[in-house]
């Protein structure tokens, strides 16, 4: 991989940070978010500049301003078609979307159907905090039915999308989940997200402490019948690793037992990886069909002296 | 003309002859018209063969082929017709190649002015069977049918079989053989049947075949994905739809010959927005798409704009609109749309190619502008164009340079600012992935190094400097590239100025060059540069008009407006066309008699005629006392190739 | 003016202030300006408060209060800081209130001509939490700063306390109670102590308050959501954007009182497909959004407009462009995008509101045109209309009359065709459910019935049959709602004409207003109607005006291409505002004044003042040297208020 | 329900044909689906008059020209959201949405999601060819990894949605398969489908014989180690009703069993009805917030005599 550092000195957390201001509110849960995906890049000693930050538009997509990187703050919903050219244009960068929930599974809903199946080799991090935020907290994608937060000026009457299950469904191959203010846990599911080849989905839930007084701090850190209810997968002997990804029955079995825990009963929540499978990836298929790409990224081959003149005598 | 059911291969067979005439040497020009559909509705294939350059149709049909009733007497199995064949088409003393199924058909038709020439194609397919060890399979073999009728007309023309047999196996390609003898071997019966008994007939006979030289086939949309291979497109993205998608499949066979890499998207929306991030990826980047993916291009057009993108190359098939509309017809009603689609002021360059080899050029060019100003480019062709198929000499290429504009020096001192302010009015560009070349980028209103702000002044030199880079571009583009004007020298008067844009030209061009090829009468305005529009030299030609006519293949006259807003001036005549067809080179004369002798200022034209308004729902009602007319009809069913998978 | 931090509830002390001038009589107009950003970034609300009717703001300040440092230097924190405060916005002679921790900041204002009035505002606020019984928390409860600068405002203006007590319990709502009590008293405490020491000195002090009567005190999006309920509105789509966004939030709010479906949709492109089968299934249906929505749009827009659904209704409010731009501020930049968006010829009718007022009775209207030419019909409100605070009187319904177009009658014979053509232009509709009404619809081009078809006389017919409904409405709209004239009538010339559209209207008509009452030297044209635009009324103006200035607040002068789209008339001067800010009174005058010294075609205005080309680079510069010269600041933190959860 | 027919003849499968000429190619699986829908809802017995049939653009969009309903032929991929807006102006209507593959799992694919999520009571019948069939047999999000019908030009590199799944993950209460040249079962399911109280998604395996000549009439026929490919769930004792729709351990396993039952080892593949949850639909929560709706649909309400008297008094 290209990603290893050229210099001797090692990257920090630190060196992913920008220099500008950051406008989130105080107490937000991206600032978690954003560090742990610093520190996540950090531990992988990929340096900035072979990172391209690809965010939408919503307080998280604010994201991009804050990490030193190639940096794109897009439009709202089209991270993934954004992130997916940046990745064809170099399959050696480290490609990274950043979004939020309405971002990722409203607006942005077709595109991430779409991103699974392609299962490029990037990594998308959606903070979801259950409203649409930098629009003053209307009900995002992910708010259940029923519930309101003080933002909503009522309660929602369609069902919440599951990501986890959105994702399995959609192809992803590698599914995961994370909490914002468990910045470190968070950090490592993200590094081991962007070391996965394929595409990769970390949904993190994240504190909105302006809009949503539902899934608080407190919330979080609550327990259910004694238990907490944040817990990792990777402490429970959860496997979700597919061990023979050409057995189709393999690949269902770990995606509906990934199912289960994913809408686990009484309320609590797994942290960690849900889902992994490793099989070539869009570029590698891309290789395979174009020569040029086995020896350079699309956008370091010459493609300025092409001759046409077999295009032209085939018309002749 | 050749007519019949889509899916009966009735192109096919069109395109064969249409290569065999070129090899001899022939100009060629041919135009399709088919529906929205898969398999039987009607479709029209008209050539033009011609001893100089073409590069338009005729109305008058000199001979028609029929593979089907309907182009005998049109759709009568509607409740409500569309049309009522093809027969009516034919110039006196042409003449009608049928077969002898059809004859009850025939026997409606009142033309005394022309041949009726009949073909007993069952029977002759029959014994190229025969020979092939298949007798008594025609019926099965029906789908054969065109490549008769090619041999017929092939024959009735009195044109050299040989050329044609080589066609007709060139187009089975590596899979030739028995298959491809089989059709030579129909075809030829045909021809003889209709050679011996036919040709010599015609006065309007094939003219002398002019001295062979190189000279290519091509249709639009090979040339514009011909001109992106050369420009160095390293990115292609697509959904499909008619009539755009042939571009982005002949990309697609050329992925791995040219490192190319075609992307299918799950919709237009992502297909430019993906293509904006190609192009800040370090690739020159395109997208192609026709009016409906358009609509969904706005927000990715603003996008690029506002991130100084350099790129995406936008290639817009213009086809029937408004919504879906005619996905397979003629219109050129997205002018406005293209110069205007995206909230806010968004500087963009907007390109329309008049023909095939500006289709070719101008799509080079175009790259060169985006990553040059770095701003999105839109390329405005039309259905027509695209599937039209035409002789050219091949492309040349020595000549042509990419520029691919300022990029950040080596040494920046670790200070790089990706939106600086410059005196050039465009900032060197950064690729992801460079060291010292990290900047952020955002569709928010940004400072130099990209970041939200939404002060005051810094808003003001932002939208200066993007909107500047526009007028940077119409300081430096040339002249030539952005209109082509035919006609008597300042500060002399023009008398009639005919105004075109879009594949219209051919037409235009066709028209003046047949009726006063020294331009005393008429003069040409063919405008290929919509933004930034040469509005001063616009200006000064029309100063100097006595009478200019403006020809819009749309309902409101798009460029007369447009020509309005950028310079003041009312042309004298806006002639539109909106039924859904190209306009012929006998429309163009047409219209131009008519606005000389004192037509109004909106003059429609439609069938090779100047139509008045509820001109529409006259030949609709006609087409309703058509079919209570005739005898009842069955909807044409297409004949299943043998082998048909069910 | 009230200057601080978004999340500060400096807006809602303001919008207190307006309603208990509004309630005494005052007349008021209240401004916004705010960031993209949820807590913390800088917002400033202006309210300009007369004795007569009001619809703009003045640059001059008279009253700052200021909230924190920003305020008085500017947001010196930022590598490219957007603004130096407001400081210099304050009238000589007019004051500036503050308080006393911002005391070294002061220090930095050189401004002799001003009343700096400084105000303890910790100490006034433990006063009031020691009497609630929360003594020494003055800093937890900082949120409350607000209410106490209201309170110091009131007291320095000399107002009553009273109304104000009213209207701070007032917007506490139902859950009034102790915490209404704390705010009042601090409040008072902050009143007491401005009262004592400020009031009375100001030269510029508050009018008369004019005699009580019943006034409303309402936002743009206010206006237009009643008049959707009044209107019949049935289904409302929305997807959550800025400024759109506070008209769905208040329809919302509705739903059960009036039987109104709000829909909030998974996109823009849903929104608009919605509100279309909405239409078509019966009720009324509108939706809204801004720029980067209805870049989403164009698609649904062809949709109702070839199957001739009876709207949508679609309010834009537009915002800074291009994408996603300045999503918190003025501009008027989508007119010609609203104008040309969508693949082919739509006809559509497009409103543009001027004023509160009108967005209530247009909204009404649009309902009506959209039944009647079963068009979609896009009304063009902006950022500044939709959040400006006015008072006004409530709005009159009695003559407002409900239109439903022409429906199926009942008996039909069971040959009911949809898009049969008659004489009317338009064909009477079904609603989905009714036995003997059934039809097919779609977006391909289509027969009467509504089925596909691709035939040339069905073709032209139906464009003449959809087209055709424009020039129908261009005949029935009355003048006084496609535009409005002020000034000498004709055959009079008129010296100077100032063309304007939208909220710009507000500005324009209080600067001739009160520079030439009588319009004897200025006379003032509003579009309100720009498609079908009003061209030949607009013309004959035109043709008597010595000097015509036409204002944009956008960069490409849009209205005035337009206008020479349509009439073929230049304006003599193009006045556009591109900064992100509303145009305020003053600078309509300003922009005047230029325009007769003889100023250039395109005059862009910014700050008060006409700027030249490069004048945005030297305000960056300008503010690139403050941050250098001044010391460091800290961003601001948004105090917590009390019980805010993390 | 008001889909009872008030008169006394009752409705026939060819009351709902109309007379346009149908253009699709001889031989076409959408003949057989359209045949279903045709079926089912004279089975049902609603009168043509009370249905509303709502199609995308492609081949299979056109069938809502070939019913005798209100019939819109919409837009490529808005299906979902012209059906939810049909059923929100007049929820006594059945309404129908129709479309191809490519325009409900592509295009379409962000509506899907939000879909589901708003449990209208909708049916919704995908004719699934693999193809884009109308722009000419390019690859459609159904068409498997390495596949190459005869009109690609070249083998897909992307996972292919499985649409059971997908429909699972975004909420939708019913999910099933059919089989377009089984027009008689498909008629069935589609049967179900209409009558479930929800939305319905019905996936139909529709052969193309124009540009898929992978899964054709022959391909379906065919047999998997002797057994047929396609098999019917419902003759092999498969439950695929939540039976306690507030258990959410239920709700979980049953979309686990779909979930394995949609990923069937050996490629065969079971048609019938997966998973069927009984829920209040969206029409359910707003009539309970909207008391007009409690007594007519919204068409049929006059809401063109409201006194907004109140609205302006607040604002005083
Ligand atoms: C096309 C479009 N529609 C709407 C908006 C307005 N908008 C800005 S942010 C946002 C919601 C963001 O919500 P989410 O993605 O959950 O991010 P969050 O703010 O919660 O972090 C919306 C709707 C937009 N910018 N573009
Ligand atoms: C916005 C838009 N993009 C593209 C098209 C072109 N188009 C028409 S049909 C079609 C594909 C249809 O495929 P599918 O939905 O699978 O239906 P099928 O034809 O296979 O039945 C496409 C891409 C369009 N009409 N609109
Ligand atoms: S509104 Fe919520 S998500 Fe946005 S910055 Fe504030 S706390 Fe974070
Ligand atoms: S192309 Fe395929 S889907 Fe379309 S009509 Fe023909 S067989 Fe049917
Ligand atoms: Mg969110
Ligand atoms: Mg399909």
């Amino acid at each position: 991989m290209s990603t290893v550092p050229t210099d001797v000195k090692t990257v920090q957390p630190a060196d992913f940070k920008s220099d500008v201001h950051n406008d989130w509110c105080p107490g937000c849960g991206d600032f978690g978010v954003i560090s742990a995906v610093q520190m996540a890049l950090a531990k992988l000693q990929v340096p900035p500049h072979r990172v391209a930050v690809i965010s939408g538009i919503g307080c998280a997509g604010k994201s991009a301003h804050y990490m030193n990187a190639y940096s794109f703050h897009t439009l709202h919903g089209r991270v993934m078609p954004s992130v997916t050219a940046m990745k064809l244009a170099n399959h050696d960068l480290t490609v990274i979307g950043v979004g939020g929930d309405g971002d990722a599974y409203g607006i942005g809903g077709g595109h991430f159907v779409a991103g699974g199946r392609r299962n490029l080799n990037i990594t998308y991090v959606v903070m979801n905090n259950d409203v649409y935020a930098l629009t003053k907290g209307q009900a995002s994608p992910t708010i259940a039915k029923g519930q309101k937060t003080k933002s909503m000026s009522e309660a929602s009457i369609m069902d919440a999308i599951n990501p986890i299950l959105l994702a399995l469904a959609c192809g992803y191959t590698f599914v995961a989940r994370g909490y914002a203010l468990d910045t470190k846990y968070l950090s490592e599911i993200i590094a081991q997200a962007i070391e996965h080849r394929g595409s990769a989905l970390v949904d993190v839930l994240q504190t909105c402490p302006t809009y949503n007084d539902l899934h608080t701090k407190g919330f979080y850190a609550g327990q259910i019948e004694g238990q907490p209810r944040l817990y990792r997968l990777d402490q429970t002997g959860y496997d979700p690793i597919v061990h023979n990804p050409d057995d189709p029955v393999e690949i269902a079995q770990k995606k509906a037992q990934a199912l289960l825990k994913s809408q686990e009963p009484g309320g609590r929540i797994p942290l960690g990886v849900y889902y992994k499978l490793d099989v070539p990836t869009y570029e590698d298929h891309l290789k395979a069909k174009i020569p040029g790409l086995q020896e350079k990224p699309l956008a370091e081959l010459d493609l300025y002296h092409r001759d046409i003149t077999p295009n032209l005598q085939e018309l002749m | 003309m050749i007519g019949g059911p889509q899916g009966s291969g009735l192109n096919v067979s069109a395109e064969i002859l249409a290569k065999a005439l070129s090899r001899s040497g022939y100009y060629v020009f041919g135009q399709i018209e088919y529906h929205s559909n898969i398999k039987g509705k009607h479709s029209a294939y008209k050539l033009r063969i011609s001893g100089e350059h073409v590069s338009s149709h005729l109305d008058a049909v000199h001979l028609l082929s029929s593979l089907d009733e309907e182009t005998l007497i049109g759709d009568l199995y509607h409740e409500f017709p569309a049309h009522r064949g093809h027969v009516h088409e034919i110039a006196a003393g042409g003449a009608l190649l049928y077969d002898v199924e059809q004859k009850k058909f025939i026997e409606l038709i009142d033309r005394k002015d022309i041949f009726l020439w009949e073909m007993p194609y069952a029977e002759l397919l029959d014994r190229a069977l025969t020979e092939a060890g298949k007798p008594g399979q025609a019926r099965a073999y029906r789908i054969m049918t065109n490549t008769l009728a090619l041999g017929a007309s092939v024959g009735a023309l009195g044109f050299d079989f040989e050329p044609v047999a080589l066609a007709i196996r060139d187009s089975f390609g590596a899979k030739a053989g028995k298959v491809a003898d089989l059709n030579v071997n129909a075809a030829r019966y045909a021809y003889d049947y209709a050679k011996e008994r036919f040709a010599g007939q015609l006065k309007f006979g094939l003219p002398a075949a002019p001295p062979k030289r190189e000279q290519i086939l091509v249709k639009g949309s090979q040339a514009v994905g011909m001109a992106k291979i050369k420009a160095g497109c390293g990115l292609q993205t697509y959904y499909p739809i008619s009539p755009a998608t042939d571009e982005s499949v002949y990309l697609e066979g050329y992925q791995s010959d040219h490192n190319l890499v075609v992307l299918q998207t799950e919709d237009e929306v992502s297909a430019i927005d993906a293509a904006v991030m190609g192009a800040h990826g370090g690739v020159r980047a395109s997208t192609s798409t026709s009016g409906p993916g358009f609509a969904l291009m706005p927000e990715g057009l603003g996008f690029a704009a506002i991130t100084e993108a350099p790129g995406p190359v936008l290639v817009l098939y213009q086809r029937g609109g408004p919504s879906t509309g005619l996905p397979t017809r003629q219109e050129q009603g997205d002018l406005l749309f293209a110069l205007n689609a995206g909230q806010g002021d968004i500087p963009r360059i907007v390109m329309a190619s008049g023909d095939i080899e500006e289709c070719f050029y101008d799509t080079f060019d175009a790259f060169n502008y985006a990553d040059r100003y770095q701003v999105p480019v839109i390329l405005l062709v039309d259905k027509h164009m695209a599937s039209c198929y035409q002789t050219l000499p091949p492309f040349k290429t020595s000549h042509l340079k990419i520029d691919r504009g300022l990029v950040k020096p080596a040494n920046t001192n670790g200070d790089y600012q990706r939106y600086a302010f410059s005196k050039e009015g465009v900032s060197p560009r950064s690729v992801p992935g460079q060291a010292g070349g990290i900047f952020w980028s955002t569709s928010d209103e940004h400072d130099p190094r990209g970041h939200i702000t939404e002060g005051i002044g810094n808003r003001l030199a932002m939208m200066e400097k993007r909107m500047g880079k526009v007028a940077l571009a119409a300081r430096e583009i040339p002249d030539g590239k952005k209109y082509i004007y035919l006609g008597p020298a300042a500060p002399q008067k023009i008398p009639v100025l005919a105004i075109c844009w879009g594949s219209t030209k051919g037409a235009v061009h066709d028209a003046l060059h047949h009726a006063d090829p020294h331009h005393a009468k008429y003069a040409m305005l063919h405008i290929r540069l919509m933004s930034p529009f040469p509005a001063e030299a616009v200006k000064n030609i029309l100063s100097r008009a006595e009478r200019v006519v403006c020809f819009d293949g749309n309902y409101s006259g798009q460029l007369a407006r447009l020509i309005r807003t950028e310079t003041g001036v009312s042309v004298h005549h806006s002639v539109v066309k909106y039924d859904g067809r190209p306009f012929s080179e006998d429309e163009i004369m047409v219209a131009l008699g008519a606005a000389k002798a004192g037509a109004p200022e909106r003059l429609a034209i439609s069938e090779g005629r100047v139509i008045e308004p509820g001109h529409g729902n006259v030949e609709f009602d006609k087409m309703l006392e058509l079919r209570e007319t005739n005898p009842k009809m069955l909807a044409p069913m297409v004949p299943l190739p043998p082998g048909y998978n069910r």
